[in-house]
């Protein structure tokens, strides 16, 4: 394998720069912002250098690996620090430098009116790092350091305001999810190196055939839990909405293009370990369907313009996961997927947030309405965002999203039928959503009850958000061309080991794509069409009040999990005084009471005294006796 | 015709030399005008100990069984013996020197003008120096005494001045008094004990002679020697205070005033250990099967109960009298080890808790309000403020009794529990164990309250000792806290001298 | 007469005066127990000298009568000196000490 | 005398000079213990530059007969495993000074006493580390106790002397037990070698099976008191209250690592057979003090209480790491040993000066620290985040290479232990919210950050957190040469992976 010096610098850059804004204090406070975004632009830069290189090189020698030192090595569980750049993690590094750049510039101006703007910065840059970290390490244990670090960085971010409590529980919440994910991957690396002796993707993948199929699942499913957490999949979503508390940028970088998609990154990286257990798989597929249409469904309730997008987000990132668990061909769709999907979620993302600079921080969009004429440049993003989202041809989603669509119906039997018929629902509840925000959003009555009209958001928040809407206009076409992206894929994720049959031809499934996507689109329109009101409707129906409320999954937590929990803190703090602390003083009491109860053998009269030997004299007496008798 | 009693003078020169200290004393009382006599009396008790210990530096080497006929046998640990009660002894007699604790005229009835008239004529006592020697030649005696008789006459010659000198209390007399009183009574009764014993083993054994007994073994009538084993038991259990013999120690230990009680504690259980062991390892020591369970138990209770009943001490006295009922099963557990490990380990541990206890009660008499010494352990309170050093030493004594590594305390439990251990007796050692944690307690609260409580408006305070206390505290400290740190000075001559001729 | 019965009668006046030390409250008394005792120890030894044909145990009693005199004097001393503080030799009364 | 006897009898020495300084000059002494320490420090770097990484015995070896009656001697050296718990003490104990410079003006007593106590402390330290002599072990065993206890009970907090007289006494118990052993032991050896306390001849003792259980469980316990494992560790919270940060710093980050050093030099080199008799209820206790202390930390409103419950939970790790008998696990618990070191005295002395500025412990007083003062918040966030295992922080590594090393021998265990990560969160982040996130709440707004010496105290303890977290090489290199040579003396060789290599 070739080897490069330049990967370590991909990571060291944000690391150092990170580290300087946070040590140097508020003497960086001029200055900080735009070294970050330097350095992040610098990170692209060698990344595009090593793509372009990547390029050139022939299919199999297009790796290329570093290694930086020894990091752990005891007996024979050896993990060295190195990174590893591939096929599938030069994606990642473009995306992350790239869309990381963007917000970088947007978050500059968007900003620009934070004291904390530095630390701001900084958190943005220890991101980059991590994130990257996370892409390139070579073996499961630094893709975990990355993997922790994007939390910390998320924590961090998500906390950015943390005066509030509010947002402070937030932080913490994702993080706490995020770590429930991580025991997952900490479990599959323990077991994976219990079976292979090895943690590295190289390694394992070397002897994956030898394994056990019980062994296989298990780190499967494991991996999958991990995922779950990072990528906000059901059962582990519920931080994600929350999440939102963090400046919009984060949410955009963070929240929807990259980190989130960690999961699916996971899930592909190990490609070699879920082809081998179909039951890992399975579980995969049920949990990628059911959190499409979970994200979809609780998207149809939120009036936070942030949340409806997060929603969004987890039900797109469902569509990812699910694609990785179809198998060799699906691996690369959902790579597509979350490419396409980097763009226009970043795109939307940046543009609520322009919506949100130009209505002073309002997120509500009940007090929205016919902003798109205020905010033109704003609302023609979104809009090509809307269009990649709900998939409509020649946008980005389409190509990503009707593969994957196609690709679950093609999985075949009642399996592909129900995985088909999901895929084809969400989206159709995401053109519902979709639709509903841009309608609430951009037309309709204005209903901010303010003077103040919105204003359009500075050049430079405009600027980044232009790029990615070019993105989101062009990626897809330009990822699936001549199946550009499954071909590139192919040397990391073995892709069309079997083929299936088709279980309808592509353009029916395209037709049928597009045929509930318009159902969902008029059933947006008719529903909002015309003047809302400023509250949201109280008396909605059961399932709305469910989406409202994510579905209860934070009921379920909090009564599942919390309270008891709660309860259990409280019974053993008792526990802990009242028995074994007790115990403790019990010893110390009875020694004290035996103490002054014999004491009392003392009573001052020599005749007891007296007594006391004659009767000790006899007991010795009877006690020999009996010993020689 | 008469043949003279072959007698090694000495042998006996040691004891002979105290005797005749004490009777000087006596003389010196008789004739001396009372200006002059405590003077004097101090001189004679610290020349007549020097001289002993000199004389027995130099018999250091030799040994007999017939000393003075067959009565005494002069071995290596005998002579260990002896010199450990010199020592302790010297150092005594300089706490006992400080007149501030005795009466002043023992026959005055408390409270009475003519006590305040001798108070004020600054009148002493001194003929507590001639009964401190008798005591003394009589510990000395005890534990080289090879027969019953000896024995006997031994342990009447150390108690009889001890009875007398635990009533001499300066202040509050009665409770000075009464000790005496229980002190006698409890003693003579016991005593007794020890005399029928010793009339049934002679029964046994047609011998008064500890190896003649010895020789008689499982030859004749069981009884006799049952009954002669358990009642001699109990004469020596009294003294060295093992429960249920132990009820006079906490009374006296009270009652008696401090520099006696630290005397007595020390030198009394080196001369009774010292002939328990002798009795034990050469008379009975056929006998084992008999008694080693016997003493197995007592030890047992011993240790146990002394160490439960001093937490609930309130006086400082008090709480020093169990735990020296405590560190007597401790010596026990040396006793029944039947080894040269465990005499080489009673001897250590003899030697350092001797000195430590002296120590101790040395301190105990320092600390005083104006009506004589405060033992109430509550007024106790923050003296570690008010006096840092004496507080500080005694702290280092408390932690040298409970057995903290670093100390003489320590090395004496390690050695001991190390040969009952070795001998089989792992129970002892377990109890051992579990009984100085609970002994620990009481050690470490007194500490607690010395040092880490806000000292309340009292008038206690620490007076600076005269320069005889001093010395004698100081000197019993050092030792004590060079014994923990280099216990090899002591061990290798213990090792040397645990040695009894049969 | 059976030499035994000599040493049942030391046992006798042993548990006579062993009781009494305990059942009686007067110190002189008390005391004299304590001389009961060691007089039944004397009586056990001379008959054991008796019955072992050796004169070691008359010697004893010589000696135990001697030390017992000079507890008498020791003791007489201390009990006296109780008296003329208290105005009383019950034993009873002399119970300040304890706990 | 080498190089590690300097390095032992150097406080000491310091202690006796200091003694000398009239206690009014309280500055002076200050200086002069720092300095003391921080040449001990040099000097113990020292004893790494000469310390060869391929020998697994015992080096800087040295042997005086001290009491030869019991074959008794003043033997000391060191191997892997010694040299970084020496290394973590001696370099801990200078910054706890510097960290910690007025935390004696309060005291019952003078600087001075503080200050000799704690170079008093510091030679036992180092020596209980050094000794290669049971009876030396247990004499700086025990001997140890007596200036935390006067520590806690003279410069301490609240209710300082009852805490002091808890863990004096909980201690004692257990160290008793321990004696009742080490007596054993040696009439054991009596009787087959000749009366040695040596540990190279003891470990080849032949002792019978109920013996050895025996013997076993009197050293166990009281190490087990000592690290504490659940359920011996009601002392600890109520000694880490009640002390002085500094105090805690000392008491959580060495002291008690003799618990889990003294399971690994003594329980399993001496009792191999009974270690593996006891192992099943050994890891079952380690499980269940990681799973209780977290929770029990969880439920805590004082921050010391908080950090002395996550100790117990980090030293669940440890023994699990310690009896899990992998290499692995041996490593990871050694090396944790020294980050926990290093996590806690960040946590403790961190908050040590949040409670002194505050003028409270409890967790509810603060509020919205990272405005106020932001650097403090920062150390105490960094030292957070090592506390819960945080990938790139010193305790990743360990913690990990515990529950791998764990989990191929024990997978359910290890399993069991993750959670432990989760609950790590929870128990960081929840006193982290409520003390530097949220709204500045009254009495907080004026505290000042941390001053230069403060900084200077705390700075190298980050960088040896974040360092040994990217770069742990180094100290693993010292540590595995002995920890595999304990595992293999165990009678246990690493479990094989199925597949693969």
């Amino acid at each position: 394998m070739q080897t490069s010096a330049n990967l370590v610098w991909l990571i060291a850059l944000p690391l150092f720069s990170s580290a300087i804004l946070l040590l140097a204090g508020k003497r960086a406070n001029s200055w900080g912002h735009v070294m970050a975004t330097i350095v992040s632009a610098s990170a692209f830069t060698i990344g595009f250098v090593e793509f372009i290189a990547m390029q050139s090189r022939a299919d199999e020698n297009r790796a290329v690996a570093q290694k930086l030192f020894t990091w752990i090595s005891v007996g024979s569980f050896n993990v060295d620090a190195s990174l590893l750049l591939d096929q599938l993690s030069i994606c990642f590094v473009l995306l992350i430098t790239g869309v990381g750049t963007l917000i970088h510039i947007y978050s500059i101006a968007y900003m620009s009116h934070d004291l904390d703007r530095r630390r701001f910065f900084a958190y943005l840059n220890l991101f980059i790092a991590a994130m990257l970290l996370l892409v390139l390490g070579d073996s499961y244990l630094n893709l975990y350091v990355g993997w922790e670090g994007v939390g910390l960085a998320s924590y961090l971010l998500i906390g950015f305001w943390n005066q509030k409590p509010a947002y402070a529980t937030a932080a913490k919440k994702a993080f706490v999810a995020n770590r429930v994910g991580d025991v997952g991957l900490s479990l599959a690396i323990m077991i994976a190196f219990a079976t292979f002796g090895d943690v590295s993707f190289a390694g394992i993948k070397e002897h994956v055939e030898h394994a056990s199929s019980t062994q296989l699942t298990a780190i499967g499913l494991m991996l999958l839990l991990a995922a779950c957490g990072k990528s906000a999949q059901f059962p582990l979503q519920s931080w994600l909405g929350d999440a939102m508390a963090g400046p919009t940028p984060v949410s955009a970088l963070i929240h929807a293009a990259t980190m989130v998609t960690a999961g699916v990154y996971l899930i592909t990286r190990s490609n070699f370990i879920f082809d081998e257990a179909p039951i890992a798989q399975l579980m995969v597929l049920i949990v990628g369907g059911i959190t499409l249409l979970f994200g979809a469904i609780i998207g149809t309730a939120k009036d936070d313009i942030k949340k409806a997008l997060a929603a969004s987000t987890m039900s797109q990132i469902g569509y990812m996961i699910l694609a990785t668990g179809l198998g060799p061909i699906g691996y690369a769709f959902a790579i597509m997927h979350l490419l396409t999907h980097g763009f226009f979620k970043a795109s939307m993302f940046l543009g609520a947030g322009s919506v949100m600079h130009g209505m002073k921080d309002e997120v509500n969009m009940r007090k929205y309405g016919g902003i798109g004429k205020f905010m033109p440049i704003t609302a023609l993003t979104f809009g090509l965002g809307y269009l990649a989202i709900i998939g409509v041809p020649p946008f980005a989603g389409f190509y990503s999203k009707d593969k994957i669509i196609e690709t679950a119906f093609n999985a075949g039997g009642m399996k592909g039928l129900a995985l088909g018929i999901a895929t084809l629902l969400g989206a159709m509840i995401t053109a519902f959503y979709m639709t509903r925000v841009v309608i609430l959003t951009f037309f309709g009555n204005e209903r901010w009850g303010h003077k103040d009209e919105p204003h359009e958001s500075p050049a430079l928040m405009l600027i980044p958000i232009g790029l990615l809407s070019i993105g989101s206009i062009a990626s897809g076409f330009i990822l699936s061309k001549g199946e550009g992206l499954v071909h590139w894929l192919e040397p990391v994720v073995n892709p069309l080991k079997e083929h299936h049959d088709e279980f309808l031809p592509p353009i029916v499934v395209s037709l049928m794509t597009l045929t509930v996507v318009a159902i969902g689109i008029l059933i947006a329109v008719s529903k909002y069409r015309g003047d809302q009101l400023a509250q949201a409707p109280e008396n909605v129906s059961v399932l709305t009040k469910a989406a409202r409320r994510d579905l209860f999954q934070d009921d379920l937590n909090e009564s599942v999990f919390m309270h008891p929990g709660q309860t259990l803190v409280r019974n053993i703090l008792n526990i802990d005084y009242l028995v074994l602390d007790g115990l403790v003083r019990a010893v110390g009491s009875v020694s004290l009471t035996a103490g002054s109860r014999l004491r009392s053998l003392q009573n001052g009269y020599v005749r007891s005294y007296a007594l006391l030997m004659i009767i000790g004299a006899l007991a010795l007496i009877a006690a020999i006796w009996v010993v020689t008798a | 015709m008469l043949i003279a009693p072959s007698l090694i003078y000495s042998l006996i020169a040691p004891i002979l030399i105290v005797l005749g200290g004490a009777l000087i004393g006596v003389l010196v009382e008789a004739f001396l005008s009372k200006a002059h006599r405590a003077a004097v009396q101090i001189t004679i008790s610290i020349g007549t100990l020097l001289l002993a210990l000199q004389q027995l530096w130099r018999i250091r080497d030799l040994s007999s069984t017939t000393a003075a006929v067959n009565s005494v046998t002069i071995d290596k640990a005998g002579i260990f013996l002896q010199a450990t009660v010199v020592v302790l002894a010297l150092v005594a007699v300089l706490l006992i020197a400080d007149q501030e604790n005795f009466v002043a005229q023992a026959s005055a009835v408390p409270g009475s003008n003519e006590e305040k008239n001798s108070l004020q004529e600054k009148s002493q006592q001194t003929e507590i120096f001639p009964l401190f020697l008798f005591a003394v030649a009589g510990m000395m005696l005890f534990p080289v005494a090879s027969d019953l008789i000896t024995l006997f006459v031994a342990l009447e010659v150390f108690s009889l001045p001890l009875y007398l000198l635990a009533g001499l209390s300066r202040r509050r007399r009665l409770l000075s008094q009464e000790s005496a009183l229980k002190y006698f009574l409890l003693g003579a009764y016991s005593s007794a004990f020890f005399l029928f014993g010793a009339a049934f083993l002679y029964g046994y054994s047609g011998t008064i002679s500890l190896s003649g007994i010895s020789a008689a073994a499982g030859s004749a009538n069981n009884i006799f020697l049952l009954i002669g084993i358990v009642f001699v038991s109990v004469g020596l259990l009294f003294k060295i205070g093992a429960v249920p013999f132990h009820s006079w120690t906490p009374d006296v230990y009270q009652g008696a005033p401090t520099p006696i009680t630290g005397f007595m504690a020390a030198a009394t259980k080196v001369a009774a250990f010292g002939a328990l062991l002798r009795i034990f390892y050469v008379g009975f020591a056929q006998e084992q099967t008999l008694w080693r369970p016997l003493i197995t138990v007592i030890a047992i209770i011993t240790m146990l109960f002394g160490s439960l009943v001093a937490i609930a001490q309130r006086d400082v006295k008090r709480m020093l009298a169990y735990s020296s009922i405590a560190h007597a099963g401790f010596l026990l557990s040396g006793v029944v080890a039947l080894s040269k490990d465990g005499l080489v380990a009673s001897l250590f541990y003899l030697f350092a808790y001797g000195l430590t206890t002296i120590a101790a009660f040395g301190i105990i008499t320092l600390v005083r309000d104006s009506s004589g010494e405060v033992t109430d352990l509550n007024r106790w309170i923050g003296i570690g403020k008010k006096s840092p050093l004496v507080a500080g030493s005694f702290a280092f004594i408390l932690l040298s009794f409970a057995g903290i590594p670093l100390t003489s305390g320590f090395i004496g439990k390690f050695a001991i529990f190390s040969s009952a251990y070795k001998s089989g007796y792992i129970s002892l050692v377990v109890v051992g164990v579990l009984s100085s944690a609970i002994a620990a307690f009481f050690y470490i609260r007194v500490i607690i309250m010395m040092f880490f409580t806000d000292p309340v408006n009292d008038s206690v305070s620490v007076v600076i000792p005269s320069v005889k206390s001093r010395i004698s505290i100081i000197v019993a400290t050092v030792i004590s806290i060079i014994l923990g740190l280099m216990p090899s000075l002591l061990l290798n001559a213990a090792t040397t001298y645990a040695n009894f001729i049969k | 007469m059976a030499i035994a019965n000599y040493l049942y009668l030391s046992a006798i006046l042993f548990t006579i005066g062993a009781v009494g030390v305990v059942i009686r409250r007067n110190a002189i008394v008390v005391f004299m127990c304590i001389e009961l005792m060691l007089n039944a120890a004397n009586l056990a030894f001379v008959t054991f000298a008796r019955i072992n044909g050796n004169l070691q145990g008359q010697v004893v009693a010589f000696f135990t009568m001697v030390v017992a005199a000079c507890e008498v004097v020791v003791g007489l001393a201390i009990i006296v000196t109780i008296y003329r503080s208290r105005r009383s030799i019950s034993v009873d009364d002399a119970s300040l000490l304890k706990r | 005398m080498n190089l590690l006897t300097i390095v032992g009898v150097l406080p000491l020495i310091s202690a006796l000079l200091i003694a000398f300084i009239p206690s009014k000059n309280a500055e002076l002494i200050k200086r002069a213990a720092f300095a003391a320490t921080l040449v001990v420090a040099i000097a113990s770097i020292f004893l790494v530059t000469g310390f060869d990484k391929s020998v697994t015995g015992m080096q800087y070896v040295q042997s005086n007969t001290w009491i030869e009656a019991f074959n008794i001697n003043f033997a000391v050296g060191i191997d892997g495993i010694s040299l970084v718990l020496i290394l973590l003490s001696t370099i801990l104990v200078p910054i706890v000074i510097l960290a910690t410079w007025h935390e004696s003006d309060l005291g019952r007593w003078s600087s001075k006493s503080f200050y000799i106590l704690i170079l008093v402390l510091e030679t036992l330290m180092i020596g209980v580390f050094a000794a290669t002599d049971l009876f030396l072990f247990y004499v700086f065993f025990e001997a140890m106790l007596i200036p935390i206890y006067f520590l806690i009970g003279g410069y301490g907090t609240g209710n300082k002397s009852a805490a002091a007289v808890k863990f004096l006494l909980y201690s004692l118990f257990g160290g008793l037990l321990m004696l009742a052993s080490v007596i054993g032991l040696y009439v054991i050896a009596g009787n087959q070698i000749g009366a040695t306390f040596d540990l190279t001849q003891l470990a080849t003792l032949e002792i019978d099976s109920n013996t050895q259980n025996l013997l076993f469980l009197g050293f166990f316990i009281a190490f087990a008191i000592k690290a504490p494992l659940w359920p011996f560790h009601t002392w600890l919270p109520d000694a880490a209250k009640a002390a002085t940060p500094g105090t805690s710093v000392l008491l959580l980050g060495v002291l008690d690592k003799v618990g889990t050093y003294g399971m690994i030099r003594f329980c399993i080199a001496l009792f191999p057979d009974a270690s593996k008799t006891f192992t099943p209820l050994i890891i079952t206790l380690a499980v269940i003090s990681i799973i209780y202390g977290a929770f029990m930390a969880i439920g805590q409103k004082d921050i010391k209480g908080l950090i002395a419950f996550t100790s117990i939970s980090h030293f669940g790790f440890i023994t699990m790491g310690i009896f899990a008998m992998t290499t692995q696990g041996m490593s990871g618990a050694n090396l944790y040993m020294v980050n926990h070191g290093f996590s806690t005295a960040a946590l403790f002395l961190v908050a040590g000066w949040m409670m002194m500025r505050r003028g409270s412990s409890t967790i509810a007083d603060f509020g919205g620290l990272q405005r106020v003062t932001p650097v403090m918040a920062w150390t105490f966030f960094i030292a957070g985040m090592s506390g819960l295992a945080l990938p790139g922080l010193s305790s990743f590594v360990s913690e990990f290479l515990v529950l791998v090393g764990t989990y191929t021998r024990y997978p359910v265990a290890a399993v069991i232990g993750t959670l432990g990560i989760v609950l790590a969160a929870l128990y960081i982040l929840i006193p982290i919210q409520k003390t530097l996130h949220g709204p500045i709440t009254s009495g907080n707004e004026n505290l000042k950050d941390l001053n230069l010496r403060e900084k200077i105290a705390i700075a190298p303890v980050i960088l040896i957190i974040v360092v040994m977290g990217f770069y742990p090489k180094p100290v693993l290199d010292i540590i595995n040469p002995t920890a595999e040579k304990v595992v293999v003396n165990a009678g246990f060789t690493d479990p094989v992976a199925k597949v693969g290599k």
